[in-house]
Formats: C-alpha cells, structure tokens, sequence
C-alpha cells in the first residue's frame, strides 16, 4: 500500500509576488483602488490580530480550543471581500477571515471555542452560515441553498469553504454533482493548506486538487492562496460567472497553515520546521505590506494607526470573552425545538424542581 | 368531500394540499417525478406542480439531506423522500449531525422545517434493505419528531401536520400499509394534533400499543381475542418522538397491563422505552410486567421467511396470554 | 432549477459494429481464437436465456423480483471473462452476466430474488462478492480487497461493477480517491445503461461519465457496452495494468437497459419506445452471431447445440427454483453472529418453545 | 509485568497486542499514525508496525469502514478508529448496511472480524460533534457487538477480545477518562468474557447499573452514599450489546431497586432497555421502578453548560434516593 509520489503541479493565479511584485494575469484582471488596497491590508492585519489574540486567550484557559488561520488570511479575506450582499457563504471551522468580512462579531466565532454557544450569529443577517465541524457536511447544504438562489431568481451565489482534507468526503462530491447537474450558483473555496491535522496532501489525491473539477464538468483554478489580490480576483470572477448563471466553480487556494491544526495538536510530530520557514517567505500580510509601501500608497501614519486600532480589537476581545455570558440550561431546552416537545418540556420540569431542591436544601 | 383512499394515495393528496397551500414546499426524492415514486406516492405531482417544485435529484442521499437543509436556509419547506428504509442510512449524518441539530446550534434563528418520508416495515417479500424499521434511531435523536400513520385517515392528516411543522420530522409510512383503503374527508381538519396518541379500540384487559403497519396487526389481535373473552384496548402511537405517554398511560392504569408490539428488534426497540416509561409512572397499577413484541435480534431475513420474524396475530397474542396469566 | 442540455460525446472504443464488422483499434488490441469467439458467444445467449426466464418465473409469481439484465449482456461478459482466477468482482444487484462467468450457479442468483437467501455463494470460491442492494457500498468495499491484494502482493485486481446512477454516491467517489492515493489494484466498471430506474443519465452528470476518472488522477475509457470484444479487451488490458502495479483505471461501458428497471418498474411513464426500437439495433447478442456467420465460424449445429443448452438452463432453472428449500427460521439465529450471542440464543430458545406450544395445542 | 496505565496507554498496549499477536490485524483511521491519533491511544505503532499495519486513510469515514470490510473479506482483521463520536455518522450506512448484515448474508461463510473504535462522551470541554454518546444505535443493531471500558485493565483486555472476536465489534472509549490510571498487568489473560458485566462495588440497598464514562461517576457516587448509610451496589456493564442481564439481575433480585445511568439522551437509551428487560425477569422482587438518569433529549450543549447536561454524583443519588423513597 505504498502511495505513488507525484509532482505537484504549482502554477496558479498570482496578482502579487511574495515580494510585493504586481503582476498581470489576462484570464484574471482585477481593478481594485488604492482604498480598496488599503482595507485589504487592515481587514489582513486585523484577521491576524484575532487570530494571535485567540491563541493566546486559548493559551490562559480563556478558549477550550483554537483553530488558528494563520497563512490562510489572504485566501479568506480575498474570498471574503468578493461576496456581496445577498450572497452566502459556508464555512468551516477555521474561517475567522471570511467571518470577519462578513461583518460577524468576532466574539461571536470565539464564543464557540469558548463553548458559551454553539452558533452565535444570524447566518441570514450576515451572508453567513454557521461553522460546520464536520467536515464537508455544508458542501449539500450550500448546493441547496444555491439552487434556493436559483429558484428565487435572485442575483447572488453561494460560496462554500473546505479543505483539502474534506475533498475526501463522500458529501464534498456529491455537492460537485448537483451543483453541475443543476447548474446551481456556487462557488466552492477549497483553502489546500496541504494538510489535514497530520494527514500531507498526497494522502488525499495524487494530483492537483482543482482539477478534481474536470472530473464533474465544471471550471477548477488555483490560485496563490498567499495573494490576496489573486484570491479576489478570482473569486469575484468565479462569484460573478455564478450570479449570472453559468454554474459552479472550484477555486483550489493553494497556501500553507503556518499554525497548529489547533491549539491541541502537536504539528512537530508530523512535519518540518524547515517547511514552515519556507512558506513564512511567502506570507499574506508581508507582500502586501510591501507593495503598499513602494507604491507610497500608505505612510507611517497608516500603520500606526492600524497598529492602536488592532491593540484595542485585541483588547475588546480579551474584556469581551471574559463577559460573555454562559448559555443557560434553560435556554438548551427552549432551543431543541421549534414548536413546544412534551418530552423536552417534562425533562425541563424535573430539572427545574431537581435544582430547586438544592436551593431549598442549602436554604438557611 | 369524502373519498375512498389507499394510504399511499392519502398522502399523495396530503402532499397535494401541501403544496397547494404554500408556495415554498418542495419535493425532492429520487424517481418521484415522472415516475411519481416507487410507490406512487407522488404520482402526478411534478405534472401538477412542476419540475421546480417536485424535483428528481441525483442519487445520492446524503445530499438529498443536505440540499434540504439549505433549501430550508433558504426560507423553503422541503419534503423529501427516501426511497426505503434501509437506504436512509446514507444519509444519516446529514439527519444526526445537521438537520437534528440546527435548531439548537443556531440558538433558534434557523429552523428546519424539513419532511423526511420513507417507507418502512417488511412484509412484501422484499429484496434485503427494503423491509427496514429505522425508527429507534431517529426516535432517539433529539432535535428530531418522528411520526408514523397505520391508516390512510391519518396519514392524510399527519403528513400535511409534520410538512407544517417548523422541526425536522421524520414520517415513516408503513409500506405493507400502503394498499389498505378508508373513507377520507380531504376536506376535513384533523382530528388530534401531531404528538398524540389514539385509543384505536377499547378494551379492559390489557393494554396493547403499536404504531404504524403493527397496528393493523393489533386490532385484528383484539377481534379475535374477543371470541376468547379478552378485551384489548389497542392505542395507536403516532407519534413516537415524542410519544404521547398520558394516553398509553391512562389506559394502562385502566387495564392494569400492557403489551407493546413492533416489527423492529426489540433490544433497543421503541417497545423498551414504553416500557421503561409506562412502568415508572403506573408501577403500583401494573398487575404485570410490560411485555414486548417484535423483531429478533438478527439482521432482517431473507423474505421466504419474514413470516416468522414480524409478530403476527399469534405472537400477539401470545404476549397477551402471557400478560394475562401473571 | 433548469437543466442545462449538453450533447453527450458518444465516442467509445469498439471492435465490433452493430453490423457485425470486425474493426481495429490501435489503443485495445484484442487477441482472440476462434473458440474464444464461439464461448462467448455462448455466454451471451445462455446469460440472455437465464435473464428471460427469470423474468417469466417471476411473473408467475416464482420470484418476488427481478432486475433484468437485457441489453447489458456484452459488457457484463466482456467484463466478466477478463478476470482470472484470484481476482475478485463486486457487483451490484444486476450483474448475473458476470455471475455466470464466475461460474456462479444461476439458481443461487434466483435465490435472491425469490427470497430464499440474501447471499448464495462464496465470494472466496468464486471470485464474486455478494450482490449489493445499497447503492455504491460495494466500491469502497472492493477498494479495500484490492489493498489486502496489494498488501499480499497478490497479481490479482479488483473489479468493481456500478451504474450510471451509482456513479453519484458519495461512496463510489470516495472509492476512487481511495484506489488513487493507496493505488490500488482496482478496475472500476461503470454500466452506464443511461437509467437509474426513472432518471436519465442527465440527472447524475453533465459530462461523459468516463472522464470523471480525470478529476482523480487515474485513466477513463469509455467503451461500447453493447460490443463484447471492447468490453473485453478494454478490461483485460485495465486489470493487466491494475495488477502490474499501475493503479486504478474507469471503465465506462456505454449502453442501454432494454428491460425495465425490475420486474415492478413500468418504464411507459418515463421512457420513449422509440429509444428502445433504437437501441434494439445495437443489440449485443445479433452483432457476434452476424459476426461468426459471416466469417464462418459456426454452423447450424453450434446454433442448434446451443439452443438445446439453453432450453436445458431453462428447464432446470424452472425445477431447481421451485425445489430451491425455504431458508429456516435456526439459520437466521445461527447466522446473525460468528459467535455465540447471549441475546439472539434466548430468543432463539423463547421462539422454539413457542412455536413447540403451537405443536401441543395442534397435537391430536 | 504489571504498570501503571492511563486508559489511552492501556487500549495503546491492547493495540500492541493484537499488532503481535496476528500478522493480519491492520489499523486504519485518520491521524492514527505519524501522529499516534488525536488522544495518542496509537502513540508508537505505524513507527514500530509500519505503514503498511498502521494506515493513515484519505478523509472519508464511510470508506474507512467500506475499504474495512474489504479488507475483511480478504482474510484481514481490520481495527478501524474514528476520530471522534459524532463523526461516526458518515459511516453508518456502511456500519449498519454492510458491517452488521453480512455475516447473515452470507449464510456464515463471510466473517467480519472489524473492530471500530471510537471515543465517546463528553466531560472534556470539546466543540459540537465531539461528545456524543452514539452507543444505543450501535446496540439496537443486530449483526454488531458493542462493548466499553470503564477503567485501564478492562480497556486492555476488551480491546483484545473486541479484535479477536470473528464479529463486528463496535469499541467505544470513554474519553474523559482516558487519563484514569491503573495497575494493568499486561501479561495476564484477561478476568471475564467480552460479552459480561462486572459487579464492581457490592452492596445491599439499590443496584446503579452503568458503563463506559459514567461507572467512576456512579462509583464516587456510591461512596458518598455510604456516609449516609445507604449501600449501593455499582454494576459495569462492559458490553452493551449483547447485555449481560444475568448479573444485572442477580443484583436485583438482591437489593429489590435499580438505578440505570448514562450520558446518553434517557430516551431509547441503553437504560430503556435494562429497565425494560429488569423489570420483566424481577417484577416481584423489584420495590420500585427501574429509575434512569442520563442526557436530556436536546443535542449536546456548549460545553460551557455540560455539567448541567451530564449526569453527576449528584443527579444520579437523587435517583438513589427517589428509588429509596418508594
Ligand atoms: C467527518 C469528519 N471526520 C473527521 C473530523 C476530524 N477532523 C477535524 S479537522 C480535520 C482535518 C481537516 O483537514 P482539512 O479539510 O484539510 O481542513 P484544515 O483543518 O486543514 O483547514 C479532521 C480529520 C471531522 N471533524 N469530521
Ligand atoms: C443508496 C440507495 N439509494 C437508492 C436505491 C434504490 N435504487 C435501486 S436501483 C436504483 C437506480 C440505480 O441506477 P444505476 O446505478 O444506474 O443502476 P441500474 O439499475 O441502471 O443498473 C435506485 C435508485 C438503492 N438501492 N440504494
Ligand atoms: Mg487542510
Ligand atoms: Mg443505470
């Protein structure tokens, strides 16, 4: 049961070189202002910032559990700046990039590794679902949702987030085929950050994952999941093809996870650091960073400034953790159902006269 | 407006009115198009409604599952069908992890007002995996309802009542059933809300409860243990999750016994929770123990002997007998 | 919800014309003597035969089901005869053509349907899983096999029969990561018979199902389903490749299901008799019988030996299914597990005791 | 030979066993090699067996279990892990249509000697999906065995017996207590058959039956009682399919009450079917009904409110009590 070594093919769509070069690319042109350029660069930093935050706060028992983005900023932030309103994006469990442009609280995403919630935001208000924790489960759920889309006659797509451990899942290829047999309009974002907890890519497939695509009849890209500007370009192009009724697409953003699967995992028993460093060369944040500056397109002034307002992002999320409520037992039972349960309702009853009973006990 | 239906043809107008009355019910399934269903269940309603709204989708369960779900993002009410019990399976984890959970997960902001139907139940000479009783799993899932007519009077009524329904449900139609006719007044409401339990015959004796294909089974009990001057009260669950337990009760405090029956295994079965239930609050009133009836502990048999795995009249009675003679 | 139309590319490798012509193809040599011919052809019409009768008994009530396999008897016998001893098939609920050459006796097959068994032969003696009902659970299945071979160092390959249906699970895709990345020694061999019951083939891809293999990394041929010298020397060649070590490998072989579905399926609700009529040209049987005709490889007396075989199958096939003995009510407990089993033992005994009562009370 | 283990390194020495004992036996799951599993219970073995006996697989659990039963028909002994429970419902299909059935099918002649393993329960603080307690699906499943530890030296000799058994055995691992320790003597055989339970407190006033996580529970719960000189006698169950009723019932008729505890939704849970099959052998010896504890029927909470979810010391002598009180 050896596995066949192959060569992974790395061409893909890049905009900007890990040196802050710009470059063209005639299949994927992107405008994009220098506002735009700048926002792009806080909403990175900012994404990074929660996410260092988090990991520490998981550090001082704050967390239950962390599962770091770190090296997958540019692929969530260009996805997630290509969503519009009246769009619909799935996630996993580590999209904390793609929450954040989507407006979603960012207590709300640490709330769920705290375990005061396990949802915590308005998938409908924000164009954005809950974090699904088993893996591929939201790929059938973001094809149905689509084809809800395409049933209203609504301009919009959905866009659906997974790994490259899930393009595994039975579900995850189920969902190429109905989003191509029905034409529906989806975008599915496999973030390749080459590994599944400890699991390399190539125990996964042998060749490139996007062209898994050619095998369902739909368009598959890699992009540099590191660019940002690449990320963007290609999942607006994706995003828009989707709107207008030419079906789904596969965007296969090739990058790195620079972190831990999560706080619990031990990455040095499975891989080298010496991969690490090499992809620290090709980090999100620092290329733009760097082409912001030689474009003089931001002074020091900007980087203070982004400086003190991710201080006080992290400094809010450290208050605010700490004040987040804790679910009530009274609220698990209201939440099983919609419609009111005798069973649920009769268990909440003994429960409630069961807790009395302590009080009553421990009454003075 | 009374007409005479089979129970598959019931819940095709169930479905009908379903669709009639809100323009965000769907159908999905496999082959309940042009087809209109293994069964002919949804005969005539992709015609009637459309490719739109009466979808045949890929074959693959899961996400048959899944896109429902989405759908019911989306703001729509899909009703889908799973061709057989023992193909419901593909899609359990989409139904455990997902559908059943959504609710609670989302702290009430997203409901799932999804049908899951499927026959169930053995008894027509079958092929493996199609005479399949799944419905401890889900009755055990919470999150889930899982509803179960044994006529089409009811089935008529509980399908539209679990299609309204802002929870998941899960309607199990017992398939041996399918044929059996009754006069059904579409343009009636129904009598008993979704959650309850129907005394379907009085008696004094003992109690027997069963749902779905068994209750059928369990009047037939009844009549024949008449002649032998028994008198059975039969109750009719209909819902199994949750289970209507103030009606079985109060007819086991009257009969003083009580004997449950159904087609899958017992071990685990629906049968043991009745059980366990029933004896904890009529424990002074029991004369003798809950007794079970229903499938053997092996996978289901090969068809030229399913005679002798599903409980039929004798075995019924048998278990009645044995109660009596506590 | 619309679906997009797309031309399906028929192209397809075939050695043999709807005419009975004998062509060549560069890619599929196919080395064959005139015996070979012959017993093919005698599979062909004893598996036809087979199918027939069945589908009468069970309209006399002598089988509770049939899936008929007309129209799908080249591929099944192209495929069939190009495993050898050691390999291992895995078929669905309709391969009785493969059945048959595997030696698999077909009142063991009819057992199935009649319900006097939901087994009915050794898989090891014959080199032939049980029929699988459960659509795809039989791929990651024979996936799994082929590893055990791989990992005996066995020459041997898996086959691995599915439909054009199947090819949706999410279970038959998984199989062909799996077979890709462990590169096992598998042959996937699709019937697309262009049904699954009531849904067109439009409904599970908007591609020629063989170039789903390209999303996987692994080779796809589609062959002529109805020609069974290209299903054989197509599958030959990929089970040769498999067991040398070269990896998994699709077949699709493009035909057409002329029956219904089964025996309870009415195919007038959904499917047109004149694409019947068409496919009634290309029938399997007619283009080998043209064939040897032609070329004078046969005379009157192989045919009328052979329809003396076949009317011989049929006969014993009608005694032996009506003398086929009831499956017993000590088997199903004795079978249920391995080993002894506390509960399914006191539910043996319980029920033996009661049905002795009935013996008693029935006792003069 | 004997050495103090913490559960994980018990079910890891049981692994090392079976690894030796048989060329055929082979691990497959997800993370299970390099990294020696999430909980580390395979810590070691791809290293010492190799990756040919200790498999990293693709992301798929139903194929984990499909390319399982291959392997198994292929003359392997196949351990499977899932990673965690709520996992395992990708896999159901393949568990309860294939794993479960095919020994029936096949009339005898195909075995399925696989060992799925997972670990299970909550207590630890985890996400969604991550502290489910699945085990009555498995036990209402005819064709698979169920079995779990509670403590070290039962994990390295049931991990044993589930791997040599010629059935589908179903290993479930109570998580939170993978870090207990114990003395194992790993030289030795093991006390008792796979398919029984164990009295593992005596005593005279009500029998605590429970399993897996919750026997420590019930343990320090019975100790606690005796201060207030109440006498519980704590029975492990260890295999909860098939049970082990005799020894339940031994114990009953001994002390006339039964209390059932575990994590699990209560309805259709496994103490369902102890208080179904207590009640109907020890009707008259039994002084009050068989009372149960265990999950409410709502999906698992944030884990910021699962002490409330998960039967504690407290909840479970409430049950003591109330049972007492009759
Ligand atoms: C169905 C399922 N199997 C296993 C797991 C456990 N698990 C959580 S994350 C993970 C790896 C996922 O890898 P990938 O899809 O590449 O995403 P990444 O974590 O790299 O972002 C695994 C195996 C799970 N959550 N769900
Ligand atoms: C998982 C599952 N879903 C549904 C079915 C019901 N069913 C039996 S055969 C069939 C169609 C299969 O079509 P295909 O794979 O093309 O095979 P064919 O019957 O055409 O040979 C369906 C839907 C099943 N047996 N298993
Ligand atoms: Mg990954
Ligand atoms: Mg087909």
């Amino acid at each position: 049961m050896a596995i066949p070594t192959h060569a992974v093919d790395d061409t893909c769509v890049q905009l900007l070189t890990p040196e802050g070069e710009r470059v063209a690319n005639a299949d994927f042109p992107l405008d994009v202002s220098d506002d735009e350029l700048r926002a792009l660069y806080r909403d990175l930093v900012l994404v990074r910032r929660v996410d260092a935050e988090a990991t520490a706060l998981q550090r001082q028992g704050e967390l239950g559990l962390w599962a770091q983005v770190l090296g997958q900023e540019a692929a969530q932030v260009g996805a997630g700046r290509a969503l519009v309103s009246g769009d619909m994006a799935f996630p996993t469990y580590r999209e904390h990039g793609v929450a954040w442009c989507r407006g979603v609280d960012p207590l709300a995403v640490l709330g769920l590794f705290r375990g005061t919630t396990n949802g915590g935001w308005s998938p409908e208000e924000h164009g954005f679902a809950h974090y699904t924790i088993v893996i591929g489960d939201q790929c059938p759920q973001a094809v149905g949702y689509a084809m809800g889309m395409q049933h209203d006659a609504a301009e919009n797509a959905a866009m659906v987030f997974f790994g490259d451990g899930a393009s595994s899942q039975g579900d995850v290829n189920e969902s190429f085929i109905w989003a191509s047999v029905f034409n529906a309009p989806v975008v599915f974002f496999c973030q390749n950050n080459q590994w599944a907890i400890s699991e390399p890519l190539e125990r996964q497939t042998r060749i490139p994952l996007f062209q898994r695509a050619w095998g369902f009849g739909f368009p598959g890209v890699r992009v540099d999941g590191n660019d940002v500007l690449a990320c963007l370009a290609v999942s607006r192009q994706m995003l828009q093809r989707a709107r207008e009724g030419a079906g789904p697409a596969l965007i296969e953003a090739f990058t790195y996870r620079m972190g831990a699967h999560t706080t619990s995992d031990d990455p040095t028993r499975y891989r080298l650091d010496t991969d690490v460093e090499a992809w620290r060369l090709r980090d999100p944040l620092e290329r733009v960073r760097s082409f912001l500056h030689k474009q003089q397109l931001v002074d020091d002034a900007f980087f203070a400034e982004l400086d003190d307002e991710s201080e006080q992002l992290a400094l809010s999320l450290r208050d605010g953790l700490r004040a987040l409520p804790d679910p009530s037992i009274d609220d698990l039972f209201a939440n099983a159902y919609a419609e009111p349960h005798s069973l649920v309702e009769r268990q909440h009853d003994e429960f409630a006269r069961y807790l009395a009973g302590f009080a009553i006990e421990n009454a003075p | 407006m009374t007409e005479t239906l089979t129970m598959g043809r019931a819940i095709n107008q169930g479905l009908r009115c379903a669709l009639e009355r809100d323009p965000k019910t769907l159908l999905m399934g496999e082959d309940i198009g042009r087809l209109g269903g293994v069964f002919r269940v949804t005969d005539g309603l992709q015609k009637d409604f459309g490719e739109q709204r009466v979808i045949d989708t890929p074959l693959a369960e899961s996400s048959i599952l899944g896109a429902a779900i989405g759908l019911a993002m989306r703001g729509y009410r899909p009703v889908v069908e799973i061709q057989f019990d023992g193909l419901v399976y593909v899609a359990f984890d989409q139904i455990v992890s997902q559908l059943a959970k959504m609710h609670a997960r989302s702290a009430g902001r997203v409901r799932m007002p999804v049908t899951v139907r499927h026959p169930y139940g053995g008894g027509i000479g079958a092929v493996e995996h199609h005479s399949e009783s799944p419905e401890a799993y889900f009755a055990h899932t919470a999150g889930l309802r899982v509803v179960t007519p044994s006529n089409p009077v009811d089935a008529f009524h509980l399908v539209q009542q679990a299609i309204a329904s802002d929870d998941p449900v899960v309607f199990l139609e017992p398939k041996r059933r399918y044929w059996d006719k009754a006069e059904v007044d579409v343009g009636s409401a129904p009598g008993l809300p979704m959650g309850s339990a129907r005394v379907v015959r009085s008696g004094t004796d003992v109690t027997l409860v069963s749902y779905g294909p068994m209750v059928r089974t369990c009047l037939e009990a009844a009549a024949a243990a008449e002649g032998d001057g028994t008198s059975i009260e039969v109750v009719d669950l209909r819902s199994l999750a949750p289970l209507d337990l103030k009606t079985v009760i109060d007819s086991v405090r009257r009969t003083g016994r009580c004997v449950v029956a159904h087609e899958a295994s017992v071990f685990l079965g629906m049968s043991a929770e009745v059980a366990a239930s029933v004896t904890e609050e009529c424990f002074y009133e029991l004369e003798s123990p809950v007794l079970r009836v229903g499938g053997f502990h092996t996978p289901y048999p090969p068809s030229r002997l399913e005679h002798h795995y599903l409980p039929d009249l004798d075995r019924v009675l048998d278990a009645v007998d044995r109660s009596l003679a506590y």
